[in-house]
């Protein structure tokens, strides 16, 4: 792996970058693999990174049927937190963006990650009592909150002119998140899938999984490609929104649905606002990027749905939820809006599984499955390495359906 | 001109009862007392000041004057119907809004997505729809249209009609 | 002006007369109506108009509508607004203007140090460096450096409006293709909606000298515009861009200057039945080293100039062009008096009819541009055969290049409908089947004025015949145009680090090689890492040629490399538009009961209540601290007699044969044994085995029951009740009325409420034996027909007076003047929840926070075992039956009894840094006890009562003792009194 | 933003609707003579195809019916709208 730094940055440039390798190869598919990952998305190559260097698996074929880091974490909002409710959530947001944060160096690849705070705006009492709930049991797992008033918090954003004595909502105070982030998204399925390249494992773009395989003993065998068929002992699948779509075809069926998370942004505009503000009791929430558009994200749709775009009722309620607490920004321009699907299991929790077909392994439900990329990854190859889930993602297993233990995040928050 | 040229006022509370069941066991309980039932989905009727609005499936409501409430009522007898039948008065539970004049139908566009062209939404028609976001009734009222909604939401409403008309 | 001789000194569709004086990067010019600040620049002889994004190279006006990817805009004043593209912005009187992304000025830009280092930062280096010490140090320089324009930083005067429309046909576009459409559907009395988002309609017949039926064509378009006016069904806008087609022909459009009413813009929702984009198609840049030179123009914007806005975007001009339609520019070029020095074509041969068509004009055939000389001004280029050889030199101060033209597919794509490439137009054109969303005209790759007119009529009477309409006959107006062909050249040899495809992301043939070198080679993968094709104008002139720049290199069609998503919107759209004027209420609505004014009369805080009801949380005193109120007007309820407004509380009459049978289904327990005249709690669970809501419900009639529901539930309880009749039992004789609004109630409590409603007057028999606790009796209250409930959520003897709420306000008159001698108070939200936490009667949202089950809150005995089924019952069984530990609930009391505990603060053992065991639901100041106690969810908690527990707080522990909790009147003596 | 054909009232657009979840097969008519398996089956797992689809929807600002909408999850196309079940 050619190593990124400003010097060899410089000595490329003396080559007219003409020396620059491919940061992952294309190999020929092979017939048999010590694991297979379904998906080259985030938590698929981050599964496949951690397998070759926690585990030393690199026998490995990541299948994917587009290209590498066009699924969920192409098109999300960056948004990387830990402010969660429940003793099964916190320590594992807690830890996954602790590892994002060793990630630029880790991967040799700049995610440009940024620790840029998280705002939320709080306009009832009943959202105050939610986020002192959360701070008190944050801090236990070392996550934390710190409230602000509101005359610190116009300090801080000074584009946040709404929400006055006279609105409609008059915001109460607001809760400070040190610890969330944002980074950039293409870089985090290229960083992942450059060091697991080259540590091995190989990435098959353009090769959709169309079934898959069992043996004679009911146990997964491999699966069917466009491309023909691959067996390994272990199927890993971690393709957000089609989980369902591929254990169906070994009759394998699931509590999950899947739906369509949108986001739109801005057209570029100088700095105005330099943290992620979060406003959920109106149902919305924008950070800035480094290239200067706002990233907005807002309301769900709740029907299930395999198409990529937003609904217009969706996207006017998250403007308008905006323009709220942001009127300057009427006259800012959209520039792109697009959708993502996932599929949010029946408790709107994640799942990281065995199954009841052996060797086959699913990471699903991950709705804000971007920010538990590094966590979620080396859960996942955890459970391929050893078939048995580590600490952090041991309560995010199918057999709590069983008995209808939910793992439950009420009053979750707006920014996913 | 700065907005529509366009009134929006509220009206007064009218009398109107619930009535559920089958049109038949309605007929029979209610007589004489209604309008002819309605011909058409989310259409109405009127005779001798009332109207009879089918507004869903096995449900009307019946709409009047105020003044003719009590005599609804004791006609009706609500608390005496049969378990087929159910009459309740829920006179209080809407408020109504008139929005009329020459560009009623362009704050109407602002306020609902129902297409209310002539071709679509007659002389004679009566539905509940999406208003603001709200469950609200729309029907015809000379030079305009009428508009009714949750009695809670009036003052929200009466700001949201006067915002639209600009 | 004028005097420089760039100004034509006729022709073209402005108005002489009107001149208009506008600001452009500190400098003061004049231009005319009709004019577009791109048109008068050039007028002014402005040629450096704009920085590049990235290196800050110098670059001028490109284009001539929205595909205008160099020359951004943003204003100031009135109109400020930011990133706007010259070419579309209509000029005004005292426009001021500023070049976005550089300073001081376009001319003297400091950035333009970055070119000085392009060699270095080529596409995605930041991926490489940065990284050490930290991103952060380098981050705040960059988002510095980032963005275009300044963010607007006040609210900008003035309203929107977003409004519904309907029409049986949407055309999307007001060329020849959609005009004709528009006159074909419109003449049928088909409702119709014509948008086109140009200053006036014509599209491409406003830029180009042809004929229709024999006259010129803006004649035949000036007639159509007439009688499409004339036409009741057919609305016209104009400067109203399509910009999103969406699931079940949801087409949005964004009008910029209605004229009335007096609005900043107009947002459209429009629903069709049919939708017909006639959105014309954009010219390609050719690519070549210095491609992006101010002076470097597409062919079909310098004929534009000359045409529409008779100015001269130069002396003399060389075109370079891959196919036919730049020589009609050329020589409409010519005739406006600029000197065509060649015509450089990369074919070889070329096709007669182009030569015909600038006849005249020198052609250079199989030669190309290898590139441009001059730094902030074209001064010459260089020209080479294609197949290698001398080059020679050309003067010339304007390059109009064409690389042939992409059908505006964007809309159509955006329907889900298919595209494909298409190699004889070189271009991606509609593949769909016949469907609900139509192309017309170019964007449908009918580039040729005659068969885009029949393309425009064909669509347009296939949309008819498909609604229903008989198609009028119609005959065609004659059109002649020059045939259109092309061979593609997607790069031309030698085109590296200065040669851009994406102009205004500054991304350059290199830059693709580079990122295909590296093993980038999907299409969204070298858009990603280029960000070619990401900036405003979305790649309207480059994504084509990124995509047969990198076919080429690849070794594949374009067809095979294929388009990356078209996603809205097709040009950028202000979201003050997409608003309207919803805000406020609009946004999120309000609900009053019919007391709210007077609560605020009196000075009450209003909270933000379930169910967006606004109602008041306490009634402060002059000088009194909130402690204190709420500890009065508990108080008040335990000692003498409180009244609040029970209003918002969920109201349902359930009537009907099955209706008892109806509420043991969906209650945990038995409602088919209450006898009428009598009331019980209710605890209703989902099939999920979690509890919904609770509320009591009384037995009117056999076959009639009124519910009570929570206030923030009441619609969640209305649409679960609603869904198990209609789809689980529709053979249940049950009709169900929300009488949320029709019943208002103030609920008079305390040991002297008896007394109060005696001293306001009734004919209810109050003794406690006619009127025992949890009946209901009709009857008159302070003269006021009522309908009385012996309830209590306070544990004191308590009376909810439902009435009508027109009788409200008297009712409550009534009751404050009578119970004045008895110290009547009205207590708000906040004393309510002291009185409820000192009962242990349970709260949405505190103790049931969607996790616990009825056996968690110590509510067995609601659970009627006996009942082989209801909602819920199954899946509590079943989790119980996991014997995983619960969390259940109890009291406690802090050691300490001036320690308050937050609510919301977890209990952890021994109060150590480790999971948690419960968390504290509620916490009050006791009236009763004088002292802090409350209620908590804890594991075990039941077995536990009696010994000790720790929150954990940040700053430390706080120890209780668990009690049961029910702290007030444990035998429930008062609210029976 | 859908239009669903209310049986009832017409095409209508979205906003007057509630989405009301999956469409479940009818709710067993003794829960306790099902296992425990297949209650947690009909519970939580509902179909989730890359294609048609019925849900459940509320027409709760319009006519107040309960309506069964055949819908494609990739294309929105609705095929068929039915009143209940």
């Amino acid at each position: 792996m050619q190593r990124y730094s400003f010097l060899s940055l410089c000595r490329h440039a003396l080559g007219q970058h003409r020396g620059w390798a491919p940061v992952w190869r294309t190999r020929p598919l092979r017939d048999r693999y010590s694991a297979i990952i379904v998906g080259a998305g985030g938590h698929g190559l981050a599964a496949a990174y951690h397998l070759a260097k926690d585990h030393g698996i690199t026998d490995v074929a990541v299948l994917e049927a587009g290209w590498l880091g066009g699924g969920n974490v192409a098109r999300n909002t960056v948004t990387i937190r830990s402010n969660y409710m429940r003793d099964e959530s916190i320590p594992f947001y807690v830890k996954s963006v602790a590892m994002y944060e060793a990630l630029t160096r880790d991967l040799n690849f700049n995610l440009m990650h940024s620790r840029r705070t998280m705002i939320d705006v709080l306009q009832t009492w009943g959202m105050v009592r939610d986020r002192r709930r959360r701070r008190l049991i944050m801090d236990i797992y070392g996550s934390t909150y710190r409230d602000i008033d509101v005359a610190e918090l116009r300090r801080r954003i000074p584009a946040l002119t709404g929400g006055g004595p006279g609105s409609r909502l008059p915001i109460l105070g607001a809760a400070v998140h040190t610890d969330a982030a944002v980074n950039r998204h293409d870089a985090v399925a290229w960083g992942y899938a450059r060091a697991a390249d080259a540590m091995g494992v190989e990435i098959h773009q353009q090769t959709p999984v169309r079934t898959l395989l069992r043996g004679a003993d009911g146990a997964i065998a491999g699966v069917e490609t466009a491309r023909g068929p691959v067996r390994a002992p272990v199927v890993a699948l971690a393709v957000s929104g089609h989980t369902t779509t591929l254990t169906e075809t070994v009759g394998l069926r699931l509590p999950l649905r899947t739906i369509n998370l949108t986001a739109f942004v801005s057209e570029p505009v100088k700095p105005v606002v330099d943290v992620v503000v979060n406003c959920p009791d109106l149902g919305v929430y924008l950070s800035q990027s480094d290239k200067g558009e706002l990233v907005i994200g807002g309301a769900t749709d709740l029907g299930q749905s395999f198409r990529r775009d937003i609904k217009q009722s969706v996207f006017e309620d998250t403007v308008a939820a905006m323009l709220e607490l942001f009127p300057a920004f009427r006259r800012l321009k959209l520039m792109r809006q697009w959708g993502g699907h996932l599929d949010m299991a029946h408790d709107a929790s994640p799942i990281v599984s065995a199954t009841d077909i052996a060797g086959l392994i699913v990471s699903a439900g991950w709705w804000g499955g971007y920010k538990a990329i590094p966590a979620g990854g080396a859960g996942l190859a955890h459970l391929i390495a050893t078939g048995r889930p580590d600490a952090l993602t041991a309560p995010f297993g199918l057999n709590r359906f069983r008995h209808l233990d939910y793992v439950i995040e009420t009053g979750t928050t707006t920014a996913r | 001109m700065t907005g529509y040229d366009v009134a929006i006022e509220s009206l007064p509370m009218q009398a109107v009862i619930d009535l559920k069941g089958e049109a038949a066991a309605l007929a029979g309980w209610c007589g004489d007392v209604l309008p002819q039932f309605p011909a058409r989905p989310n259409s109405l009727t009127r005779a001798s000041g009332r109207a009879l609005l089918h507004i869903g499936p096995g449900h009307w409501l019946l709409c009047a004057d105020l003044a003719d409430e009590d005599s609804l009522i004791a006609a009706l007898r609500p608390d005496a119907a049969p378990p087929q039948v159910s009459v309740v008065p829920v006179s209080d539970s809407l408020a109504h809004f008139a929005v009329t004049g020459p560009d009623a139908a362009e704050v109407m566009a602002v306020a609902t997505p129902l297409d209310l062209h002539p071709t679509v939404f007659a002389e004679d028609a009566a539905s509940f729809t999406e208003a603001f976001g709200l469950r609200a009734l729309v029907r015809r009222h000379p030079g305009g249209f009428a508009l009714s909604v949750d009695r809670s939401f009036a003052p929200m409403i009466l700001q949201a009609l006067s915002l639209s008309a600009g | 002006m004028g005097g420089n001789g760039w100004r034509l000194a006729e022709g073209g569709r402005i108005d002489r007369s009107r001149p208009l004086r506008f600001r452009f990067d500190g400098r003061d010019h004049v231009g005319f109506h009709g004019d577009t600040l791109a048109s008068a620049l050039l007028a002014n002889g402005v040629r450096l108009s704009a920085r590049s994004f990235k290196y800050h190279r110098p670059r001028g006006i490109m284009g001539a509508g929205v595909e205008e990817p160099a020359t951004l805009v943003h204003l100031a004043g009135e109109l400020a607004s930011g990133n706007r593209p010259a070419t579309t912005l209509r000029l005004s009187d005292g426009l001021e203007a500023w070049p976005v992304n550089a300073w001081p000025s376009a001319r003297l830009d400091i950035g333009a140090v970055n070119q000085m280092i392009a060699r270095l930062i080529p596409a995605g280096f930041y991926y490489k460096t940065f990284k050490w010490p930290d991103w952060h140090l380098y981050e705040p320089a960059i988002r510095r450096a980032a963005g275009l324009a300044p963010a607007p930083a006040t609210p900008p005067d003035g309203a929107w409006e977003a409004r519904h429309a309907h029409a049986d046909i949407l055309i999307a576009g007001a060329g020849p293709a959609g005009l004709m459409a528009a006159l074909v559907a419109g003449r049928a009395g088909a409702r119709v909606i014509l948008a086109d988002e140009g200053i006036e309609a014509g599209g491409s017949l406003l830029t180009r000298r042809l004929s229709i039926a024999g006259a010129p064509a803006l004649d035949w378009v000036t007639a159509a515009v007439a009688e499409l006016a004339a036409l009741p069904n057919v609305m016209h806008l104009q400067d109203a861009a399509v910009w999103a087609c969406r699931e079940h022909n949801l087409v949005m459009v964004e009008e910029r200057a209605p004229s009335r009413p007096a609005i900043l813009g107009r947002s459209w929702r429009v629903r069709a039945g049919r939708v017909i984009t006639a959105t014309g198609a954009i010219e390609r840049l050719m690519v070549f080293e210095g491609n992006d030179q101010p002076g470097v123009m597409l062919a079909s914007a310098a004929q534009a100039y000359v045409n529409r806005w008779a100015v001269r975007p130069g002396r003399r001009a060389v075109v370079f062009t891959n196919n036919d339609s730049a020589y009609a520019a050329a020589a409409d070029l010519a005739r406006a008096g600029v000197e065509v020095a060649a015509i450089v074509d990369s074919r070889d041969p070329v096709p007669e009819h182009a030569r015909a068509a600038s006849a005249g004009l020198p052609v250079l055939a199989g030669h190309v541009v290898r590139s441009t000389q001059g730094g902030r001004a074209l001064r010459a280029v260089t020209v080479a055969p294609l197949a290698g050889g001398g080059a020679r030199r050309i003067d010339c101060d304007l390059l109009a290049v064409s690389g042939g033209w992409s059908p505006a597919v964007h809309l159509y794509s955006q329907s889900r409908a298919p595209i494909a490439w298409d190699d004889r137009l070189a271009a991606f054109l509609p593949a769909g089947p016949a469907g609900p969303v139509a192309a017309a005209g170019a964007a449908d790759g009918a580039l040729e004025l005659g068969v885009a007119l029949a393309d425009g009529a064909a669509k347009a009477r296939a949309a008819l015949a498909d609604l229903g309409f008989a198609p009028p006959d119609a005959a065609l107006p004659e059109a002649e145009d020059l045939p259109y062909g092309i061979t593609p050249l997607w790069t031309v040899p030698g085109a590296g680090a200065k040669a851009f495809l994406d102009i205004q992301n500054d991304v350059t043939v290199a830059d693709i090689e580079l990122a295909l070198r590296e093993g980038y080679s999907s299409i969204e993968h070298v858009k990603r890492y280029t960000t070619g094709g990401m900036g405003l104008d979305q790649g309207k002139t480059g994504n084509v040629n990124i995509i047969g720049a990198v076919a080429e290199r690849l070794g594949k069609t374009p067809g095979e490399v294929g388009v990356t998503t078209f996603r809205p919107p097709w040009t950028p759209v202000e979201f003050g538009a997409i608003a309207g004027r919803r805000s406020g209420p609009v946004v999120l609505p309000y609900r009053h009961t019919p007391l709210t004014d007077w609560h605020m009369d009196q000075g009450a805080v209003i909270y933000e209540a379930g169910a967006r009801w606004r109602r008041p949380g306490y009634y402060p005193r002059l000088g009194e601290a909130f402690q204190d109120t709420v500890n009065r007007e508990a108080r008040t309820v335990r000692e003498g007699v409180g009244i609040y407004d029970g209003a918002p509380l969920g109201k349902y009459e359930i009537k009907g044969r099955d209706a008892a049978r109806f509420l043991d289904w969906i209650y945990t327990n038995v409602f088919s044994s209450l006898t009428v005249g009598n009331g019980r709690y209710g605890l209703m669970l989902t099939d999920d085995g979690l509890i919904l809501d609770d509320g009591v419900s009384f037995r009117l009639a056999e076959d009639r029951f009124v519910m009570s529901t929570s206030t923030g539930n009441a619609d969640a309880v209305g649409q679960h009740m609603e869904k198990l009749l209609q789809i689980e039992r529709p053979d249940w004789q049950v009709m169900i009325t929300n009488v949320t609004s029709q019943w208002a109630n103030a609920t008079i409590c305390g040991p002297k409420a008896r007394a109060v409603l005696q001293a306001m007057g009734t004919d209810i028999d109050m003794s406690p034996a006619a009127f025992p606790f949890m009946s209901v009796r009709d009857g008159r209250v302070a003269g006021l027909p009522a309908r009385v409930a012996r309830v209590s959520f306070t544990g004191e003897l308590s009376f909810e007076v439902n009435v009508r709420p027109r009788d409200l306000p008297a009712l409550w008159a009534a009751a404050m003047t009578a119970g004045a001698p008895f110290g009547i108070t009205p207590i708000g939200s906040e004393a309510n929840h002291v009185l409820r936490v000192e009962k242990g009667f349970l709260s949405l949202g505190h103790e049931v926070d969607g996790t616990a089950d009825p056996h968690d809150l110590g509510m067995s005995w609601v659970m009627a075992a006996a009942k082989p089924d209801f909602i819920g019952k199954r899946s509590v069984d079943l989790r119980r039956a996991s014997g995983r530990p619960r969390r259940e609930l109890v009291g406690f009391r802090p050691l300490d009894p001036d320690r308050q505990v937050p609510e919301g603060a977890p209990l952890t053992p021994g109060g150590r840094t480790e999971a948690t065991e419960g968390f504290v639901t509620a916490c009050v100041w006791s009236v009763v006890e004088g002292r802090w106690l409350g209620l908590a969810l804890l594991q075990d908690g039941r077995a536990r009562i009696g010994t000790r527990a720790h929150v954990r707080l940040p700053g430390g522990v706080i120890e209780v003792e668990l009690c049961p909790p029910v702290f007030h009147d444990p035998k429930g003596e008062r609210l029976r009194s | 933003m859908l239009v669903l054909d209310c049986p009832f009232c017409g095409p209508r657009n979205e906003s007057e609707f509630a989405y009301g979840g999956p469409a479940l097969a009818p709710r067993p008519a003794d829960p306790s003579a099902v296992s425990d398996a297949d209650w947690v089956d009909w519970l939580t797992v509902p179909p989730n195809p890359m294609g048609e689809v019925e849900e459940r929807w509320w027409h709760l600002r319009g006519c107040g019916a309960w309506l069964t909408v055949r819908r494609h999850t990739v294309t929105h196309a609705v095929t068929e709208v039915r009143l209940g079940r």
